[in-house]
């Protein structure tokens, strides 16, 4: 632990604790890390709301995240890969995911399931790990075609005991290829709590294993998150390879709306830090402080964000009824002969329905 | 209802259970009575699996018999082999089959090969647990329905229950069983419906199909959550005067060749569903079987109705991918009339 | 001598090679043509790949276009899947097709799938090559014969050359077609013989296969190492005046149903000759589309000659493991006979 | 590398680094040492001998690997559990495997794949890195079974790249399981150098990844393996969990009998560091100055380990044929009819041949 302290921009209170950024972080810079943090702080209360009300499938829920997600988003350059898991939609959003996409996602639509069709923000990666080693890839061939755009790999605390999570690295920092590994330590890989995941005090701590810089932070200070996430950027733009960054979080809610928290933690316990600890509180008393918060301003946002994600969610349910087709038509650029044969003999049964 | 000749035959002391809570009965019956056996995966323990499957066990067992494992397929798996080598029987769950593809070189190259590689001085007494199949709206990936990638693996069984009766049973044989065997579980099923399950232990041998539903004209082969599709489908064509004879294979390697070949040769016409994807599914290995068994028997090509060559869609599509008594119908229609 | 119609067909200047020659040599004309294809792998580099196959390529294009991996399968195809998202065309080698496993979870989750999730936008062209199959004393693990279990998976394609010239030309479809494609490099037949092979780029297309021999009375398919395995065991039958239509279908996935259907409408019988397990293997997917192009056709059951339900053994019981000419004259005699 | 400094207890001159073991190291100790390498040394010219004569097939030699394996295996207690690779037949004979059943694995026989029928070495692991995990498995059965025993795994520097090694550590470190990850960095992979298969400058500090001890020891210098080994072995057995072990080694021959090292090293080079630092060599001029060398014993020991393996290599070659029903009847407990039907139709045929 000692090795990889805390690193933070601000406390629990919102006040300095590191004052080296306090010029750059003016009131136009502070008050959007906040709107993202609320927007998609909203979007999600919208997500599990919609799911309850059976308008969409399983839904994801990251709250406790936003920091860590809003201050990695906001750190990258226009043409910069992202490559997020499933509870990663906030960043996806944050850095240019269309809303309405994303809820088809989670309506089941294969339309949703790339996040944007202009930023290079890939579809949420399911088996774990998975796409550390495409970021990895990304970012070789960037470096392959002479540009300076990285990449960021999201994962979990559980992600880190895949095999796939230790090549991605390895490869990546044997090729000082320019991409940042960004965790979010929620403590929890659906029940299991970290203790059993590893046996060491820290994920920043793996990065010896590939001789790579490891950085640990606040995942509930965005500020921290953020020029963590940028400094690592510059480095791998630099040509100096990758980096390993663990943001220490708290998953407020449920691993899924399918899972059950009660059932393997103290679920009180949670929602009393959830009252301390709350990434958007913590900024708005740092804001507060600072004199930049107003609650019209407030008021202002959240309405027009609410505006946003209504119109989004009627984007999503007036969408046309998914398309059969898209099933067999996306498979090879052309279809084989027993992808055409199947789809014909479907369609000439009228579809399933 | 569908249910299994067994159940009609059994006289014990029993329960009416749903597929889930007989798997979960089944693996307290396992704790129980053998003190090597031990339950691995991810969120098994306090959580109780996210299907609940092992809910209540590590409470009762304790940690060091049900293990809550790291996120590590190949990893657990592995170790799973190692604990095997040293004479304990794990029963490992994978949390989704499609999450097992991080596993398969540990069963390709170890778990299928220590017995033939030590000329029979070790084995490996390893059950792998696996929820499957489509139909219950779960994200990518969480619906994959790969079964023939492992029956084409020399050196694991395969077995599939349709209800909760053959789910214990067949679960029970597993672990008994001293080799390798994937022990799939219809994700459709687990709580759809229940029969009546002895609380004791009891064993649906593995290698052996069994005829649900008695018919003369048209056999269908299925098994899993596919039987009570193909079963709706036989009813309906009930109507037209069309009598299928309705195997639930149950165990998919090995697979019953008497009964197939004792099947067809009695109708001549087959109609094959499965979930699977077509090309390379169990489908074509039937056939394959008819082609060696039956060859002179059959009076129409044999019909299928399976998975597409496609990727199982997000689930919006999930029911156009899947099988639905329509096609079904279809089949059955086209192999009674050629 | 074993050969393509193709050879026959093309006056381009040409050089005889054998098929690994063949091979570099079409890796050599991709990297000269596209600046965008780049070879990844364990010892493709420096050391030119343990059977040579990128010999001297390095030293032409550069260490990054041929690049050397660390010992990481699931790695190194998982950066294969980044660096193809971002426009360049990897191909890949694994060094013996014994050990894809540990990249199954990324060919299965995201090689295969990357097109349909983004509904085109994104696409993985990436080739990987993989020498394979047994009947060279390798060690364990090294004489796999699997390619059924990729077939299975929907969203990637599976070839294999029997001789030099189909080689390159296969190789070269390969890198050309968008989406990912398996390739597979029968080790036994990589120094056996030679043909003459065209200096330039061509093509070979994916999805046909090609009658290697013209014959009425059985029809042999077969692909890869069996191809002169069968020519020796057709010889053969000639003395006997059984005349075999021999198919060497090159294309594993999609198959050549056209072809298949046509012989077997020709010959009424068939004989299917492969090296992987008879179980979940390619021979019954052959037999399946058999019984839908040409059930009225057949006038006996089909053979199948394959490799068992056993893992490939040690290279002492290798021979014994695969199939041979007695066997595949056997199945044509009965297959004649019935 | 300043952390993970070069452990060893006699340098390149056989002289003394470390006096802590000299009352233990004993004459009849080292010359146990002395001759369990000459034995695995002598068998493995026997082997590329054989090889070169075409009685066996591909072939793996260790030379310069003889302190590592010979040192680690010593260390072990009689119910250990050994998952070797295919490069540590050394260590595998040093334990109690058959010399003969090594000749027919080399020679293709499945009777030779298990080194021995009372030891528990298991089959050498052909897929890079995946009996890690067996090892951690093999070990945790062991606590649950109540006994002291523990496990060992060997593997390569080029292993440590792949995802199971991590997988492996990781699990093990997590139920502290009484194993040792014993790692023969050769400094290739094949062909490939180090430098490209890894960015950390040892591989002792990737144990720090799973919050284990990391030990960096000289390969060549058979004591200090052995009580590298010997000590992890006993942390192991009080509960304290695995050890990764690096013993830094140099093989001096090719990676096989089909590998060709002048492709891509300077083999001269090589050879040159072999006369510098053949591990046999060091410990013949450790045991000179302590007078424990003698013409006569070495002679002794020589020739019987020639007779004996003479006895060995006739016992390979008037092995009955390979037997065609083990390749049917080992691969369930009951072959299934799949299997019967199988095996019946090539009797029938009687057999292949
Ligand atoms: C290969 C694989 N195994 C299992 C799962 C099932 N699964 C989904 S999320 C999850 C836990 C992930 O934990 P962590 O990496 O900490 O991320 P978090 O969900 O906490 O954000 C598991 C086991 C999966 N998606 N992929
Ligand atoms: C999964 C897998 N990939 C590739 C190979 C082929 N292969 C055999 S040995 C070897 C190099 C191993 O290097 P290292 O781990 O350093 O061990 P060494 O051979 O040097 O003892 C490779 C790539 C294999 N056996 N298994
Ligand atoms: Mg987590
Ligand atoms: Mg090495």
């Amino acid at each position: 632990m000692e090795n990889y302290p805390l690193y933070q921009i601000i406390d629990e209170n919102g006040e300095w604790v590191n004052k080296s950024y306090e010029k750059e972080l003016n009131e136009e810079k502070v008050k959007e890390f906040y709107y993202h943090m609320l927007r998609i702080r909203t979007y999600d209360q919208k997500g599990v709301a919609l799911q309850r009300q059976g308008r969409i499938g399983t839904y994801v829920p990251f709250p406790g995240h936003e920091g860590a997600q809003v201050g990695s988003a906001l750190a990258l350059s226009e043409n910069d890969w992202m490559f997020p898991t499933y509870r990663d939609h906030g960043a996806s959003l944050t850095f240019g995911a269309d809303l309405d996409r994303m809820f088809l996602h989670w309506n089941g639509r294969i339309e949703g399931c790339l996040p944007s069709r202009e930023k290079r923000i890939m579809p949420a990666s399911i088996p774990i790990a998975t796409h550390l080693p495409h970021a990895t890839g990304a970012a070789i061939a960037e470096v392959y075609k002479g540009t300076d755009n990285a990449a960021i790999a999201y994962f979990g605390d559980g992600a880190t005991s895949e095999g796939d999570f230790h090549e991605g690295l390895n490869i990546a920092s044997v090729f000082k290829a320019p991409v940042v590994f960004f965790n979010q330590n929620n403590g929890y890989a659906i029940s299991l709590p970290i203790e059993k995941q590893m046996n060491s005090e820290t994920i920043a701590q793996k990065a010896v294993a590939y001789g790579i810089p490891g950085v640990r932070v606040d995942g509930m200070d965005v500020f921290a998150v953020h020029y963590a996430v940028k400094e690592a950027l510059e480095r791998a733009r630099k040509g100096e390879g990758p980096t390993l960054i663990e943001a220490v979080v708290i998953r407020f809610g449920a691993h899924t709306t399918a899972d059950d928290p009660s059932k393997y933690r103290d679920q009180e316990e949670i929602n009393r830090q959830k009252e301390a600890k709350d990434p958007l509180l913590r900024l708005k008393k740092h804001m507060q402080f600072r004199g930049f918060w107003s609650e019209e301003w407030v008021e202002n946002i959240q309405s027009d964000i609410r505006t946003e994600i209504e119109s989004a969610v009627v984007k999503m349910e007036s969408a046309p009824t998914a398309n059969t087709d898209d099933m067999f038509d996306h498979v090879f650029s052309e279809p084989t002969w027993t992808i055409s044969r199947q789809k014909e003999q479907l369609g000439l049964m009228g579809g399933n329905r | 209802m569908v249910m299994s000749n067994e159940i009609i035959k059994t006289k014990a002391p029993s329960q009416s259970l749903t597929m889930i809570q007989a798997i979960t009965d089944g693996l307290k019956t396992m704790l129980e009575s053998d003190q090597n056996t031990i339950i691995m995966g991810e969120d098994v323990g306090r959580n109780g699996g996210v299907f609940r499957a092992t809910d209540g066990l590590q409470e009762t067992f304790g940690e060091k018999r049900v293990i809550d494992t790291p996120l590590s397929e190949a990893g657990f798996v592995g170790t799973a082999v190692g604990m095997a080598l040293a004479g304990l029987k794990p029963v490992v769950e994978i949390q989704f089959l499609g999450f097992i593809y991080p596993a398969f070189e540990q069963i390709a190259t170890h778990v299928t090969r220590m017995r033939m590689r030590t000329l029979g001085q070790y084995h490996i007494p390893m059950v792998i647990r696996a929820p499957y199949g489509a139909g219950v709206r779960s994200p990518e990936i969480h619906s994959e329905s790969v079964e023939a990638l492992f029956t084409h693996l020399p050196g694991i069984k395969v077995v599939c229950p349709s209800n909760a009766y053959d789910a214990k049973g067949l679960l029970l044989a597993a672990v008994e069983d001293p080799d390798p065997v994937l022990f799939l579980e219809p994700m459709r099923l687990y709580r759809g419906s229940r029969v009546d399950v002895p609380t004791g232990d009891y064993r649906v041998e593995i290698g052996k199909g069994t005829r649900v539903q008695e018919g003369n004209d048209v056999t269908i082969f299925a098994w899993g959550a596919m039987i009570p599709l193909v079963m709706k489908a036989s009813e309906q064509m009930k109507k037209d005067g069309i009598s299928c004879d309705v195997i639930d294979l149950r165990s998919l390697y090995p697979l019953d060749r008497d009964l197939i070949a004792d099947s067809v040769q009695k109708t001549g016409r087959v109609v094959i569903v499965h979930e699977g994807h077509e090309t390379g599914g169990l489908g074509s290995e039937i056939i394959s079987i008819i082609n060696d068994t039956s060859f002179l028997y059959l009076k129409a090509p044999v019909e299928k109705v399976t998975g597409f060559d496609v990727p199982v869609p997000l689930f919006s599509l999930e029911n156009d991918y899947l099988p639905s008594t329509e096609r079904v119908e279809t089949a059955i229609r086209k192999a009674y009339t050629f």
